[in-house]
């Protein structure tokens, strides 16, 4: 396992792009969240606040034509992709407009026009997904990648252990990337967890990994882009631990009361937000330039959720449509 | 009688039964810090950690794992979270927990209880929001539950604890929050396979169970004021099943609806009709109705997750269709 | 027309969707060596290894990638061995598989085919003799095919390669040595959702699928014999099922008894016979029957095998009992 | 991971009964395959020959309260842990007298007076069914250990991942046995398995591994104790590999021909039994002693079948019993 830790020179300009996308994914979530608050968005959202820089750094370096599996948590991994906030607003909001026609909700967000087949409400379950979306690629011979994001939790299910031997068996062009929070649910990960963790469980299914400060953009930025390079030239699959830590509940109902405020606290001091902003402004840079491009996004954000309180509701007979072709008697035997 | 939650009355079903008998412990995710709706909130203050524990993220070794553990001679109530999830450890529960009494010829039964929470709540859509009743009533060697009421939570859920074969025990999200008298007596139990009439009538014979029951009891206040006199029976428990109380209603009213909320095609309302059609046929003054979700995955946004819910008004009007 | 087994129809309609769309491919496990069956015997060798694909014991893996193969355009089959083994692949196939297209708003269909060998053969026992068919109906997004014969098995496995969603493709293991008739047309294929008289009559309705038809013919043969006409459905797929085929066949015999080698409690029986005594009953003459296995898991010993199978006396019993 | 060949000073008596232990096994084996030509045995047989040294080497170490799980190829870990091959081999004939009155067959033999768990006719389900059940011994504080057994196949199977992480979150008494045969079914398992194999993953999982000569019963032997007594002391889960060659094909009924007969020649002089009577003649014992020895087992196997074959099928009534308790209506609806 590699620990990789340094970092190439310093881009201000894509940095000052990656911190208006970490605005972004935390204005989208923190809008949806006050929505929620507000009995707009009814369904769970969880949100990923402190973890928006492991999105920009991987997600950003994956091609339109990539293809991105996320989980429940996976806002800022679809945003990234180039899924449109204001139909991501919409479908939380469960309205006319939204990607996935209101049937899907946050925890079931895709959008194939941009590679990303889908957030996940099973954990786990995309691994597998996502390793024969990239057996699909070698077949096809075609040219793309396969991005699986996941948390630590998930590398408690047996589909961890078959989807990782799946790529490496068949070689597969996939990066994993596993989103060490800390905590699954209101759990810490590490009490029910054996062994070293998810690289050392990764490196045992023959798949490399490297282990990165997930709250470092440029970090994840860096070694995304290295990662993916070698496996878009036929290196087969990598894993990428990236630590991090969850800054709100596990929803955006849970108040996080198992965990005391001081160590919440500290933890903002890393908020990779922050930590880019500081970066930036190390450079000489004046903090109106990054703000700039921010407040582009918030707007973008704002409107998104106008959009999303305006949109109609569905068609009711949306409830019985997309289930399937062969079917004589969609809506059942009574109804 | 006190007045308790539907979440209370399991909460304090497992304690007591914790109290009465060491082997019975609880697992699964997130149970030290209450589960995931707050139903183990407490427990592991008076229980310890060991019997109150937190599971990984393990579907699958949560319910083999408890296949194990109560071969061993402890009774393990294992907790999926969403029914939805247990869609993770259908070979530990069907080939596996169902199977090994028989397979090994009667050498050990496999006492563990599966609580599954069913049911659409809150816009949780297609992954978090499913009833699979009729998948486990098809499976020798399961016993199934979904009782409706806290006084049924309380009193299933002990005898559940106390039966010596995998059951699966399913409670309704949407019903943690309701209220009702509870006995007070900690020998208060409810027998298998005994059905409830929830609201006695004459004209026809409303069959139904979980969340579901109260709907119909709503429907039946209705058609009363209009003068039709319904019959609602909770099932409660689905395997074994109360065909004695179903045939005597039918018996009395000759009509029969089955209402649910699952999916209506293969769900458990297709067995008791057919079995009604079989056994009762003579009876029957009429048709005999199903009313479940049309075959559809349950949508996120909620009126399209309404338009595959089974309400009182289209109990209602089922009910005035059949004449 | 030539002769060949269910099995050899099987390994025909693969091939021939093979070379006609370069996106079909096939992965189980021990595939490479054809198959456990030997139903995949000789396609490595024309398709390569790449298109007929060994895969590891991971059914879940196998089931979740077949999700995503899928969702990239390609159009896997994949082989569980025994449907058995699928249970361990069941929140991949339900969760995922049957709900993808649904929960996306329609943006992606899902089209593969997972071939799961039901039935009971040569002593399996409890934990590779299931037929689970009425599971898999019960679930929307899914559409459910169980063959009896070599034909039905080629042009059913045609149509389920060529459909876009999610098929379970039932085939049953007794049958692999059958013998029977075969177009040699490269494009006959079998709608799905089309019953099939396996034998006219007019006096009671048979409906049955897979193995369990042959049975059902046996008897109708015994019963012709004492001067009862019994006309046998045989389903082929049983979701979408041929509800006017059905309906039709009752309609003019008034009288119907379904037979199936699963368990009838919750089997597709009291699917159709639920239909059927919701939507005909005034065509009904008397009671509607099923005739499934106990509520209990196969046995091992041929004897106590024997004891649960649905056989063409129990049925011409059943018949006679029926008036 | 430790790498075991060496062994301690040969204690001959116990070879000798070792080395009949495994003629018993073989014997056993024979038998049945014999039987099921003859048509005695209709369901499938998966014999362990060419591996006995692994049930007799570990099973040996394991005392009667100890709990055994096993898998479809569990005959030898059976018979060694003290099921009683006369009733064993009533089941394979599906007859009255059958450990499982003949409801199970091979791939479900158990026998609870011995701690014998269950075989499995699913891979890799033994695995988290043995953590539970080495979870309640935990809970119990009693003595016992858990040894679980399971095949090279299996590691590739979810349950694996999560049996021995849950093992090593719980930090309970297993031993968890990977008789690595090369082989799963058909299928060469290196073929379909990604990384260094079943000792690292099980490291990974924070579970000690030893990798160990599985074929030299002394070895097998001596490893299993030492690491049986450390688990019994408390010193939590350990994972042992042992490598061996299934000389036969994957049932009685497979002729094995996807490798070539110089491959299993080879592999034929390897066969244990036959390295273990090497052993004692070394010390210059006679060999009428060890055959003395593996007489009596032969004899023991011949009576089994007899019995067996002559034995009446069970009451029809067993087919329908030991269902469940609460049943109203066990016979379903229409039998
Ligand atoms: C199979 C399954 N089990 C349980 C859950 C409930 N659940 C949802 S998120 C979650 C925690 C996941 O933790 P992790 O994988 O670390 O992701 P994070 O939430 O930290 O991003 C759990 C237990 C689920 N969705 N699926
Ligand atoms: C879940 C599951 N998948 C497939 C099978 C079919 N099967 C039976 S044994 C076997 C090979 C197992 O290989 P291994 O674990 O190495 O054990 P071995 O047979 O070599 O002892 C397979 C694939 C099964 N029984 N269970
Ligand atoms: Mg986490
Ligand atoms: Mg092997």
């Amino acid at each position: 396992m590699r620990i990789n830790t340094t970092r190439s020179n310093v881009d201000t300009d894509r940095l000052i792009q990656q911190y208006a996308q970490m605005r972004r994914i935390r204005a989208f979530e923190e809008t949806a969240i006050a929505a929620s608050k507000e009995g707009l968005v009814k369904g769970a959202i969880h949100p990923s606040i402190g973890q928006e820089a492991i999105a920009v750094g991987v997600c950003g370096n994956l091609e339109t034509d990539d293809v991105l599996l996320s989980t429940h948590r996976g806002h800022g991994h679809t945003m990234v992709k180039g899924a449109v906030p204001v139909e991501m607003m919409c479908e939380l909001f469960g309205k006319q407009g939204g990607i996935c026609k209101g049937k899907g909700g946050s925890m079931h967000i895709a959008d194939f026009r941009v590679g990303m087949l889908g957030s996940n409400g099973v954990v786990g379950a995309n691994i597998t997904i996502a390793a024969g979306a990239a057996h699909a690629i070698k077949l096809k011979k075609s040219n793309q990648i396969v991005c699986c994001i996941f948390g630590d939790g998930a590398i408690n299910r047996g589909p961890f252990l078959e989807g990782l031997n799946w790529a490496g068996v068949f070689d597969l062009p996939i990066l994993f990337v596993c989103e060490d929070n800390g905590f699954a649910a209101t759990t810490r990960t590490k009490t029910m967890t054996s062994g070293a963790g998810p690289a050392a469980r990764a490196e045992s299914l023959g798949i490399p990994a490297t282990e990165i400060d997930g709250n470092d953009v440029a970090v994840v930025d860096d070694v995304a882009r290295e990662l993916i390079d070698g496996i878009r030239a036929g290196g087969g699959p990598r894993f990428l631990v990236a630590k991090t830590y969850r800054l709100t509940g596990h929803t955006a109902a849970d108040p996080a009361a198992y965990r005391d405020s001081a160590e919440v606290d500290a933890k903002w001091q890393g908020d990779p937000i922050k930590r880019c902003l500081d970066s930036i402004l190390q450079t000489g840079i004046e903090d109106d330039v990054p703000e700039y491009e921010a407040n582009k996004c918030l707007e973008e954000i704002r409107q998104a959720y106008e959009v999303a309180k305006n949109a109609p509701w569905p068609d009711i007979g949306e409830a019985f449509s997309d289930v399937q072709d062969s079917d004589l008697d969609t809506t059942g035997a009574n109804q | 009688m006190s007045q308790m939650t539907y979440l209370e009355a399991g909460k304090r079903a497992l304690a007591e039964e914790m109290r009465r008998d060491e082997m019975v412990w609880a697992i699964g995710e997130d149970l030290g810090r209450g589960g995931v709706f707050g139903q183990y909130i407490g427990l592991a203050d008076e229980f310890g950690r060991e019997r109150i524990s937190d599971a990984p993220i393990s579907e699958a070794a949560i319910m083999g794992g408890a296949v194990g553990a109560a071969m061993m001679g402890t009774r393990p109530v294992v907790e999926m979270r969403f029914s939805d999830f247990a869609l993770c450890a259908i070979d530990e529960l069907v080939n596996q927990a169902a199977k090994a009494r028989f397979m090994f010829g009667g050498q050990k039964k496999v006492p563990l209880v599966v609580r599954e929470p069913i049911g659409m709540w809150r816009s949780s859509a297609a992954q978090h929001s499913q009833s699979l009743e009729s998948w486990y009533t098809h499976i020798p060697g399961l016993v199934v539950v979904a009782p409706s009421t806290p006084e049924d939570t309380y009193g299933l859920f002990k005898t559940s604890i106390r039966n010596d074969d995998p059951v699966v025990f399913m409670e309704h999200k949407n019903l943690w929050g309701l209220t009702g008298n509870v006995s007070d007596e900690e020998d208060f139990t409810i027998p298998l396979g005994k059905a409830r009439i929830a609201r006695e009538g004459s004209d026809i014979t409303i069959v139904s169970w979980s969340a579901t029951v109260h709907v119909a009891v709503e429907a039946a206040d209705t058609l009363a004021s209009e003068g039709t006199s319904v019959e609602v029976i909770d099932l409660r428990t689905l395997w074994p099943w109360d065909k004695e109380a179903v045939f005597a209603s039918v018996e009395k009213t000759g009509r029969l609806l089955v209402a649910h909320e699952a999916v209506s095609v293969s769900g458990f309302g297709a067995e008791i009709v057919a079995s009604v059609a079989e056994e009762m046929f003579s009876s029957l003054k009429g048709p005999i109705k199903r009313l479940g979700a049309p075959r559809s995955p349950v949508s996120y946004s909620p009126p399209l997750e309404d338009q595959v819910r089974v309400t009182a008004n289209n109990i209602a009007a089922a009910v005035r269709a059949m004449g």
